[in-house]
């Protein structure tokens, strides 16, 4: 691998990071969804770049799963907003502040 | 119709610099670590050597292929003596000395995406033994039920909660039919509801 | 070679970071759901780069194919219906 | 002890279990039962006393007992203390034995006497009073048979209680609920004193038992003490705090367990409590006076005997506070006009001599004397019992006189108990007090300096009891059964039945014969050998140096004159001379005050001569101001330093308590605004925790 590891640490990271702004700073459900499928990706980015560092297939796997994983979550991700829109109106996170409702 | 990208302009200022600061320290972190040269996937695998004589014509031997495969060919003062080592062509292939004598190898690609099907379905007895990978049959059956939870969890959370009747994919339109019952959204505004769609495959 | 790999790293790795960062960004949730299929294939091109194609296939299939058809029947669905598409949603 | 336990020891815990069961039964079924439960605490003391008298012949063959029943903790102390050993124990000894009897019969005879007292009298709440009479009766014979110290303490406070449950018992009048609470109040005071000298006995010697028999391991406090103090061979250690002269912590220890005694056995200054007491039903008092209550401390000083031996300091102490008791007590009886508080200050005036002959020494002398008193006192509260019956419930003896004839069952009886109380040869009181002074007279002849000197001011105080415990005796008995009746109801007085006269019958006789077991004068005359409370108690040779009993019976003088350092002394004549002189002198001093009784009040109309004494007149009718001098305490000093303490509590304690409160509750109603129920916001505290990990580590960990 020409590029080092420590750049696709690093373009993880960023990944990463700008999925954890997009979380801390919007309200709208739905860029949450999409904000966790950045991390997830930055996840993925390190998973590979291990995968072919060490010369190990089990970083692959595992990004396989994340993936599996991911799908899973955004199924249920939007089962739940679909729900907070049909009892709020709205997908604003900052709106659904209880327990329960 | 569409309308520019906008940037927003909310949102707090502590947000940011909590993420920025994590990414800065994050970045700080992998590039001070001493990480070395990557390992790199095997490129090939051994599949046949044959024996082409003593280490001493090694110099003299070269890979030769024709239609009816790939032979090692050794320049001899009696003439060419060529090797069979595979019936294939287009093969890689080298002439490689050990133990005192000369070996024509013949090696292949080693397939990532078959050894990543070995791994996951926990065939550990075809996995390569250049290419590492445990094996993961145990995580793909959790992985599968996590997938079917999900999928009854949306459907569950897509029904429709005023009504007795579950909404799945399978009801017989019948039940749901009188009330358009499928909407999966819209709640009590009936304005809301002239989108509705099927929610209980989302 | 290497420079060039590393040439196509730092593009891929701008777009993959550009995309997101707009993901976050944009105001309308429509963007940013198209920004993250963008996010997304750079993503799968980093893969290819690591010597995972098969990776990135799925990459391509499941997120893009899958994950990202999700999220657009999201903000479909939950577009407030009387007000016209594309505005602002917070 | 050796060999197999003997039989009579096996069902030795039924003695105290059986009024406890009777206890429990009159407390559940007392009123579905005839005569209100008081079958059941007769047949229960009954069988105590059978089964005491069956222990008092094991003990008498040879045999002394120590068991752990059961042991709660025991506490590894560390070093050579040993383990600090909390067990619940049998001790089963000469001593213990001879007290087993004296509470099972009077508390036996005192059941019955209930059944005149309160059945007839148509009393209401019978079934509490008799469990009251059983738990009491439960609780002094498992004080007797307690083998340490704590275990001790617990029925002694049982004790306690038990009378304030008696001594309340018409609580819905004025005066028994008052009088209750200041027994309690005063006796609590100190046992306050008590606890901590237990705690101290267990923290110093890592064992509070009294005694040691058969299992070589364990340790008795006296026996480790005397070791200590070299008095006796052995080595042993006890945890002196700071370095202290261990004479000087003994001392300490033993004064602090006195308080105890002083405040159970009515001794100055805590007898206040005694007098009003009587306040409670008579049978009662006649349980608390001869029996259990009171006699609970004079019982526990003999107890642990070996230990106050040890301490001339403490002893000097107790013979001091019991001559002075003795006179003092004695002379506030003088002038009372109800028969029961006559009585009572007789009580006070009584254990004064008790612990007098303690202090000087006088083991025997103290526990003679608790016999006889035991017996004679009885015999007093019950045959005033029956006056009061007679009387309709009126207790002045000025509305007495002329009774006679009217009740000689109770006449006689109550005739040898005054002649026993007023130490009158042959009578029993004659000999234990005369022994009791003996004691007093020749240790503080013979002993040497400071000690002796005060042995013989308190024999002095004892010796002037006499003549007046003689005078309001006979006052007594004159003004209630002499001249002619000063009332109708004197005229024609309410008549008792056998239940009355049975024990009263039973006392009287042994009142006056009771003595006989111990002639002391007589033996030093005639050199018989009849001094049997003397050979009994010393115990058969082989409980030598295994009970602390034997440690100090006269058969082996020497800790009374290694740790005491009481030599005895003779006056002229040696041994019987002195004998007979101190017989002689208290005698006939005892005679004088009864001859003066007789001058002045066995006429037919007695007057009151009280008036004759002006001024000390009023201070012997309000007990030398004794109450209002505590009350004065109580308002004066203790309020004061109650109120001090209270502020202190209220502003510092609680103000910091509140302030550490109120910081939580102002810090948590800050703290509560993070939970804003935002997932956002909790997404945000995670990534900056997260951020100060990762940059703690990398900071500690070199990562950058």
């Amino acid at each position: 691998m020409a590029v080092p590891a420590e750049y696709y640490l690093v373009l993880s990271a960023g990944l990463f990071c700008i999925g954890l702004a997009g979380i801390l700073t919007r309200k709208n459900a739905l860029m949450f969804l999409m904000s966790v499928e950045l991390m997830l990706n930055a996840a993925n980015i390190n998973f590979v770049a291990f995968s072919l560092y060490w010369g190990n297939l089990t970083g692959q796997t595992f990004a396989l799963f994340t993936m599996a994983l991911a799908a899973a979550e955004v199924a249920i991700g939007i089962g739940i907003i679909l729900v907070l829109y049909r009892n709020f109106g709205d997908v604003d996170v900052t709106d659904a502040v209880g327990m329960r409702w | 119709m569409t309308t520019r990208p906008e940037l927003r302009d909310t949102g707090g200022l502590l947000p940011a610099v909590a993420a920025v600061g994590l990414f800065v320290v994050m970045a700080a972190v992998f590039l001070g670590a001493p990480i070395g040269d990557a390992a790199g996937f095997p490129q090939n695998a051994e599949v046949a050597n044959e024996s082409i004589g003593d280490a001493s014509v090694a110099s003299n031997a070269s890979i030769q292929t024709t239609n009816n495969g790939t032979f090692a060919q050794v320049a001899t003062a009696s003439g060419n003596e060529s090797t069979l080592l595979t019936e294939d062509t287009g093969v890689n292939a080298t002439i490689v000395t050990a133990g005192g004598s000369a070996y024509g190898v013949v090696s292949e690609p080693v397939s990532v995406t078959a050894t990543i099907g070995y791994a996951m379905f926990g065939l550990s007895s075809q996995l390569p033994d250049e290419l590492k990978s445990e094996s993961f049959l145990a995580v793909f059956e959790i992985i599968d039920l996590v997938l079917v939870a999900a999928l009854v969890g949306a459907v569950t959370l897509a029904r429709r909660e005023d009504l007795s009747t579950v909404v799945t994919l399978f009801t017989s339109s019948e039940d749901a039919a009188p009330s358009g019952a499928v909407a999966a959204d819209g709640g009590s505004e009936p304005d809301v509801s002239e989108e509705s769609t099927d929610g209980g495959d989302a | 070679m290497a420079l060039a790999e590393t040439i196509a790293f730092a593009l891929f790795a701008f777009v993959t970071l550009g995309a997101a960062a707009g993901v976050v960004l944009v105001e309308d949730v429509w963007h940013a759901a198209l920004l993250v299929g963008v996010s997304l294939l750079s993503v799968a091109v980093h893969f290819v780069m690591l010597q995972a194609e098969f990776i990135a296939a799925m990459q391509v299939l499941v997120y893009v194919g899958g994950v990202l058809i999700l999220i657009t029947f999201a903000v479909m669905l939950t577009r407030e219906s009387d007000t016209e598409g594309g505005v602002v949603q917070r | 002890m050796t060999g197999t336990t003997p039989f009579a020891f096996e069902f030795a815990p039924a003695i105290a279990a059986l009024p406890f069961v009777s206890f429990l039964i009159a407390l559940a079924f007392g009123d579905r039962m005839p005569k209100g439960g008081a079958l059941g605490g007769i047949l229960a003391t009954a069988g105590s006393l059978l089964l005491s008298l069956w222990v008092f012949v094991t003990v008498s063959g040879g045999s002394a007992y120590v068991h752990d029943i059961h042991t709660w903790t025991i506490l590894d102390a560390g070093g050579a203390l040993g383990d600090v050993n909390l067990h619940f124990g049998l001790l089963l000894d000469p001593l213990s034995a001879m007290m087993l009897i004296i509470v099972s019969l009077i508390a036996l005879l005192v059941h019955v006497f209930s059944l005149g007292y309160m059945n007839d009298e148509g009393e209401t709440g019978l079934p509490r009073y008799y469990a009251g009479l059983g738990l009491f009766t439960f609780s002094m014979l498992s004080f007797v048979m307690a083998d340490n110290l704590l275990q001790a303490f617990m029925f002694f406070e049982l004790v306690g209680l038990c009378s304030f449950l008696l001594i309340g018992f018409w609580f819905r009048e004025d005066a028994p609920p008052s009088a209750a609470k200041k027994a309690f109040l005063v006796t609590r005071f100190g046992d306050y004193f008590f606890l901590i000298g237990v705690v101290g006995i267990i923290a110093t010697f890592g064992t509070s038992r009294f005694a040691v028999v058969g299992d070589a391991a364990a340790a008795a406090f006296p026996v480790e003490a005397a070791k200590v103090l070299g008095v006796t061979e052995g080595t042993a250690t006890a945890v002196i705090p700071g370095g202290m002269d261990p004479q000087l912590w003994f001392t300490i220890l033993g004064l602090l367990v006195l308080g105890g005694v002083v405040g159970k056995s009515a001794q100055f200054p805590l007898h206040t409590w005694l007098p009003d007491a009587m306040e409670g039903p008579t049978p009662v008092s006649a349980l608390i006076h001869a029996a259990t209550m009171v006699a609970a401390g004079v019982y526990l000083v003999a107890r642990m005997y070996g230990f106050y031996l040890l301490s001339p300091t403490a002893l000097g102490i107790i013979a001091l506070v019991g001559g002075f008791t003795a006179l003092f007590a004695a002379t506030m009886g003088v002038v009372k006009k109800e028969i029961k508080q006559v009585l009572a200050y007789s009580t006070i005036s009584q254990y004064g001599y008790m612990m007098l002959a303690l202090g000087a020494g006088g083991y025997v002398a103290a526990t003679f004397h608790l016999m006889t008193h035991a017996f004679f006192k009885a015999l007093l509260f019950l045959g005033a019992g029956s006056v009061i019956i007679a009387m309709h419930h009126n207790e002045n003896m000025w509305d007495m006189g002329g009774l006679k004839e009217k009740m000689p069952v109770t006449y006689y009886t109550f005739l040898s108990g005054s002649l026993a109380l007023a130490g009158i040869v042959p009578f029993s009181g004659f000999w234990s007090k005369d022994e009791v002074l003996y004691e007093a007279f020749v240790h503080g002849l013979g002993t040497a300096g400071t000690q002796g000197t005060l042995l013989l001011v308190a024999y002095a105080f004892g010796l002037l009891a006499v003549f007046f415990t003689g005078f309001y005796t006979f006052r007594m008995v004159f003004l209630t059964f002499h001249g002619e009746p000063r009332s109708d109801t004197a005229k024609d007085p309410h008549g008792v039945r056998w239940n009355v006269k049975g024990p009263l019958a039973v006392l009287g006789i042994l009142a006056a014969v009771v003595g006989l077991v111990n002639m002391v004068p007589v033996k030093k005359l005639t050199g018989a050998n009849i001094d049997f409370l003397h050979k009994w108690l010393k115990g058969p040779e082989a409980l030598k140096a295994q009970t602390s009993v034997a440690h100090y019976t006269d058969g082996d003088t020497s800790l009374l004159h290694e740790g005491a350092h009481y030599v005895a002394g003779t006056l002229a004549g040696g041994e019987v001379g002195t004998v007979l002189i101190s017989a002689a002198v208290s005698l006939g001093l005892a005679l004088a005050g009864a001859g003066l009784a007789y001058r002045l009040y066995n006429v037919p109309e007695p007057v009151e001569h009280t008036d004759k004494l002006g001024a000390a007149k009023d201070v012997l009718y309000n007990n030398y101001y004794q109450d209002e001098f505590q009350v004065f305490l109580a308002e004066r000093v203790t309020m004061p330093l109650a109120k001090a303490a209270d502020t202190f509590d209220q502003s510092v304690i609680d103000g910091a308590v509140n302030g550490v409160s109120s910081v939580s509750l102002f810090s948590g109603r800050r703290v509560k605004r993070v939970q804003t129920g935002l997932v956002t916001n909790y997404a945000l505290l995670l990534t900056l925790g997260f951020l100060v990990l990762l940059v703690a580590m990398a900071a500690t960990g070199g990562w950058f």
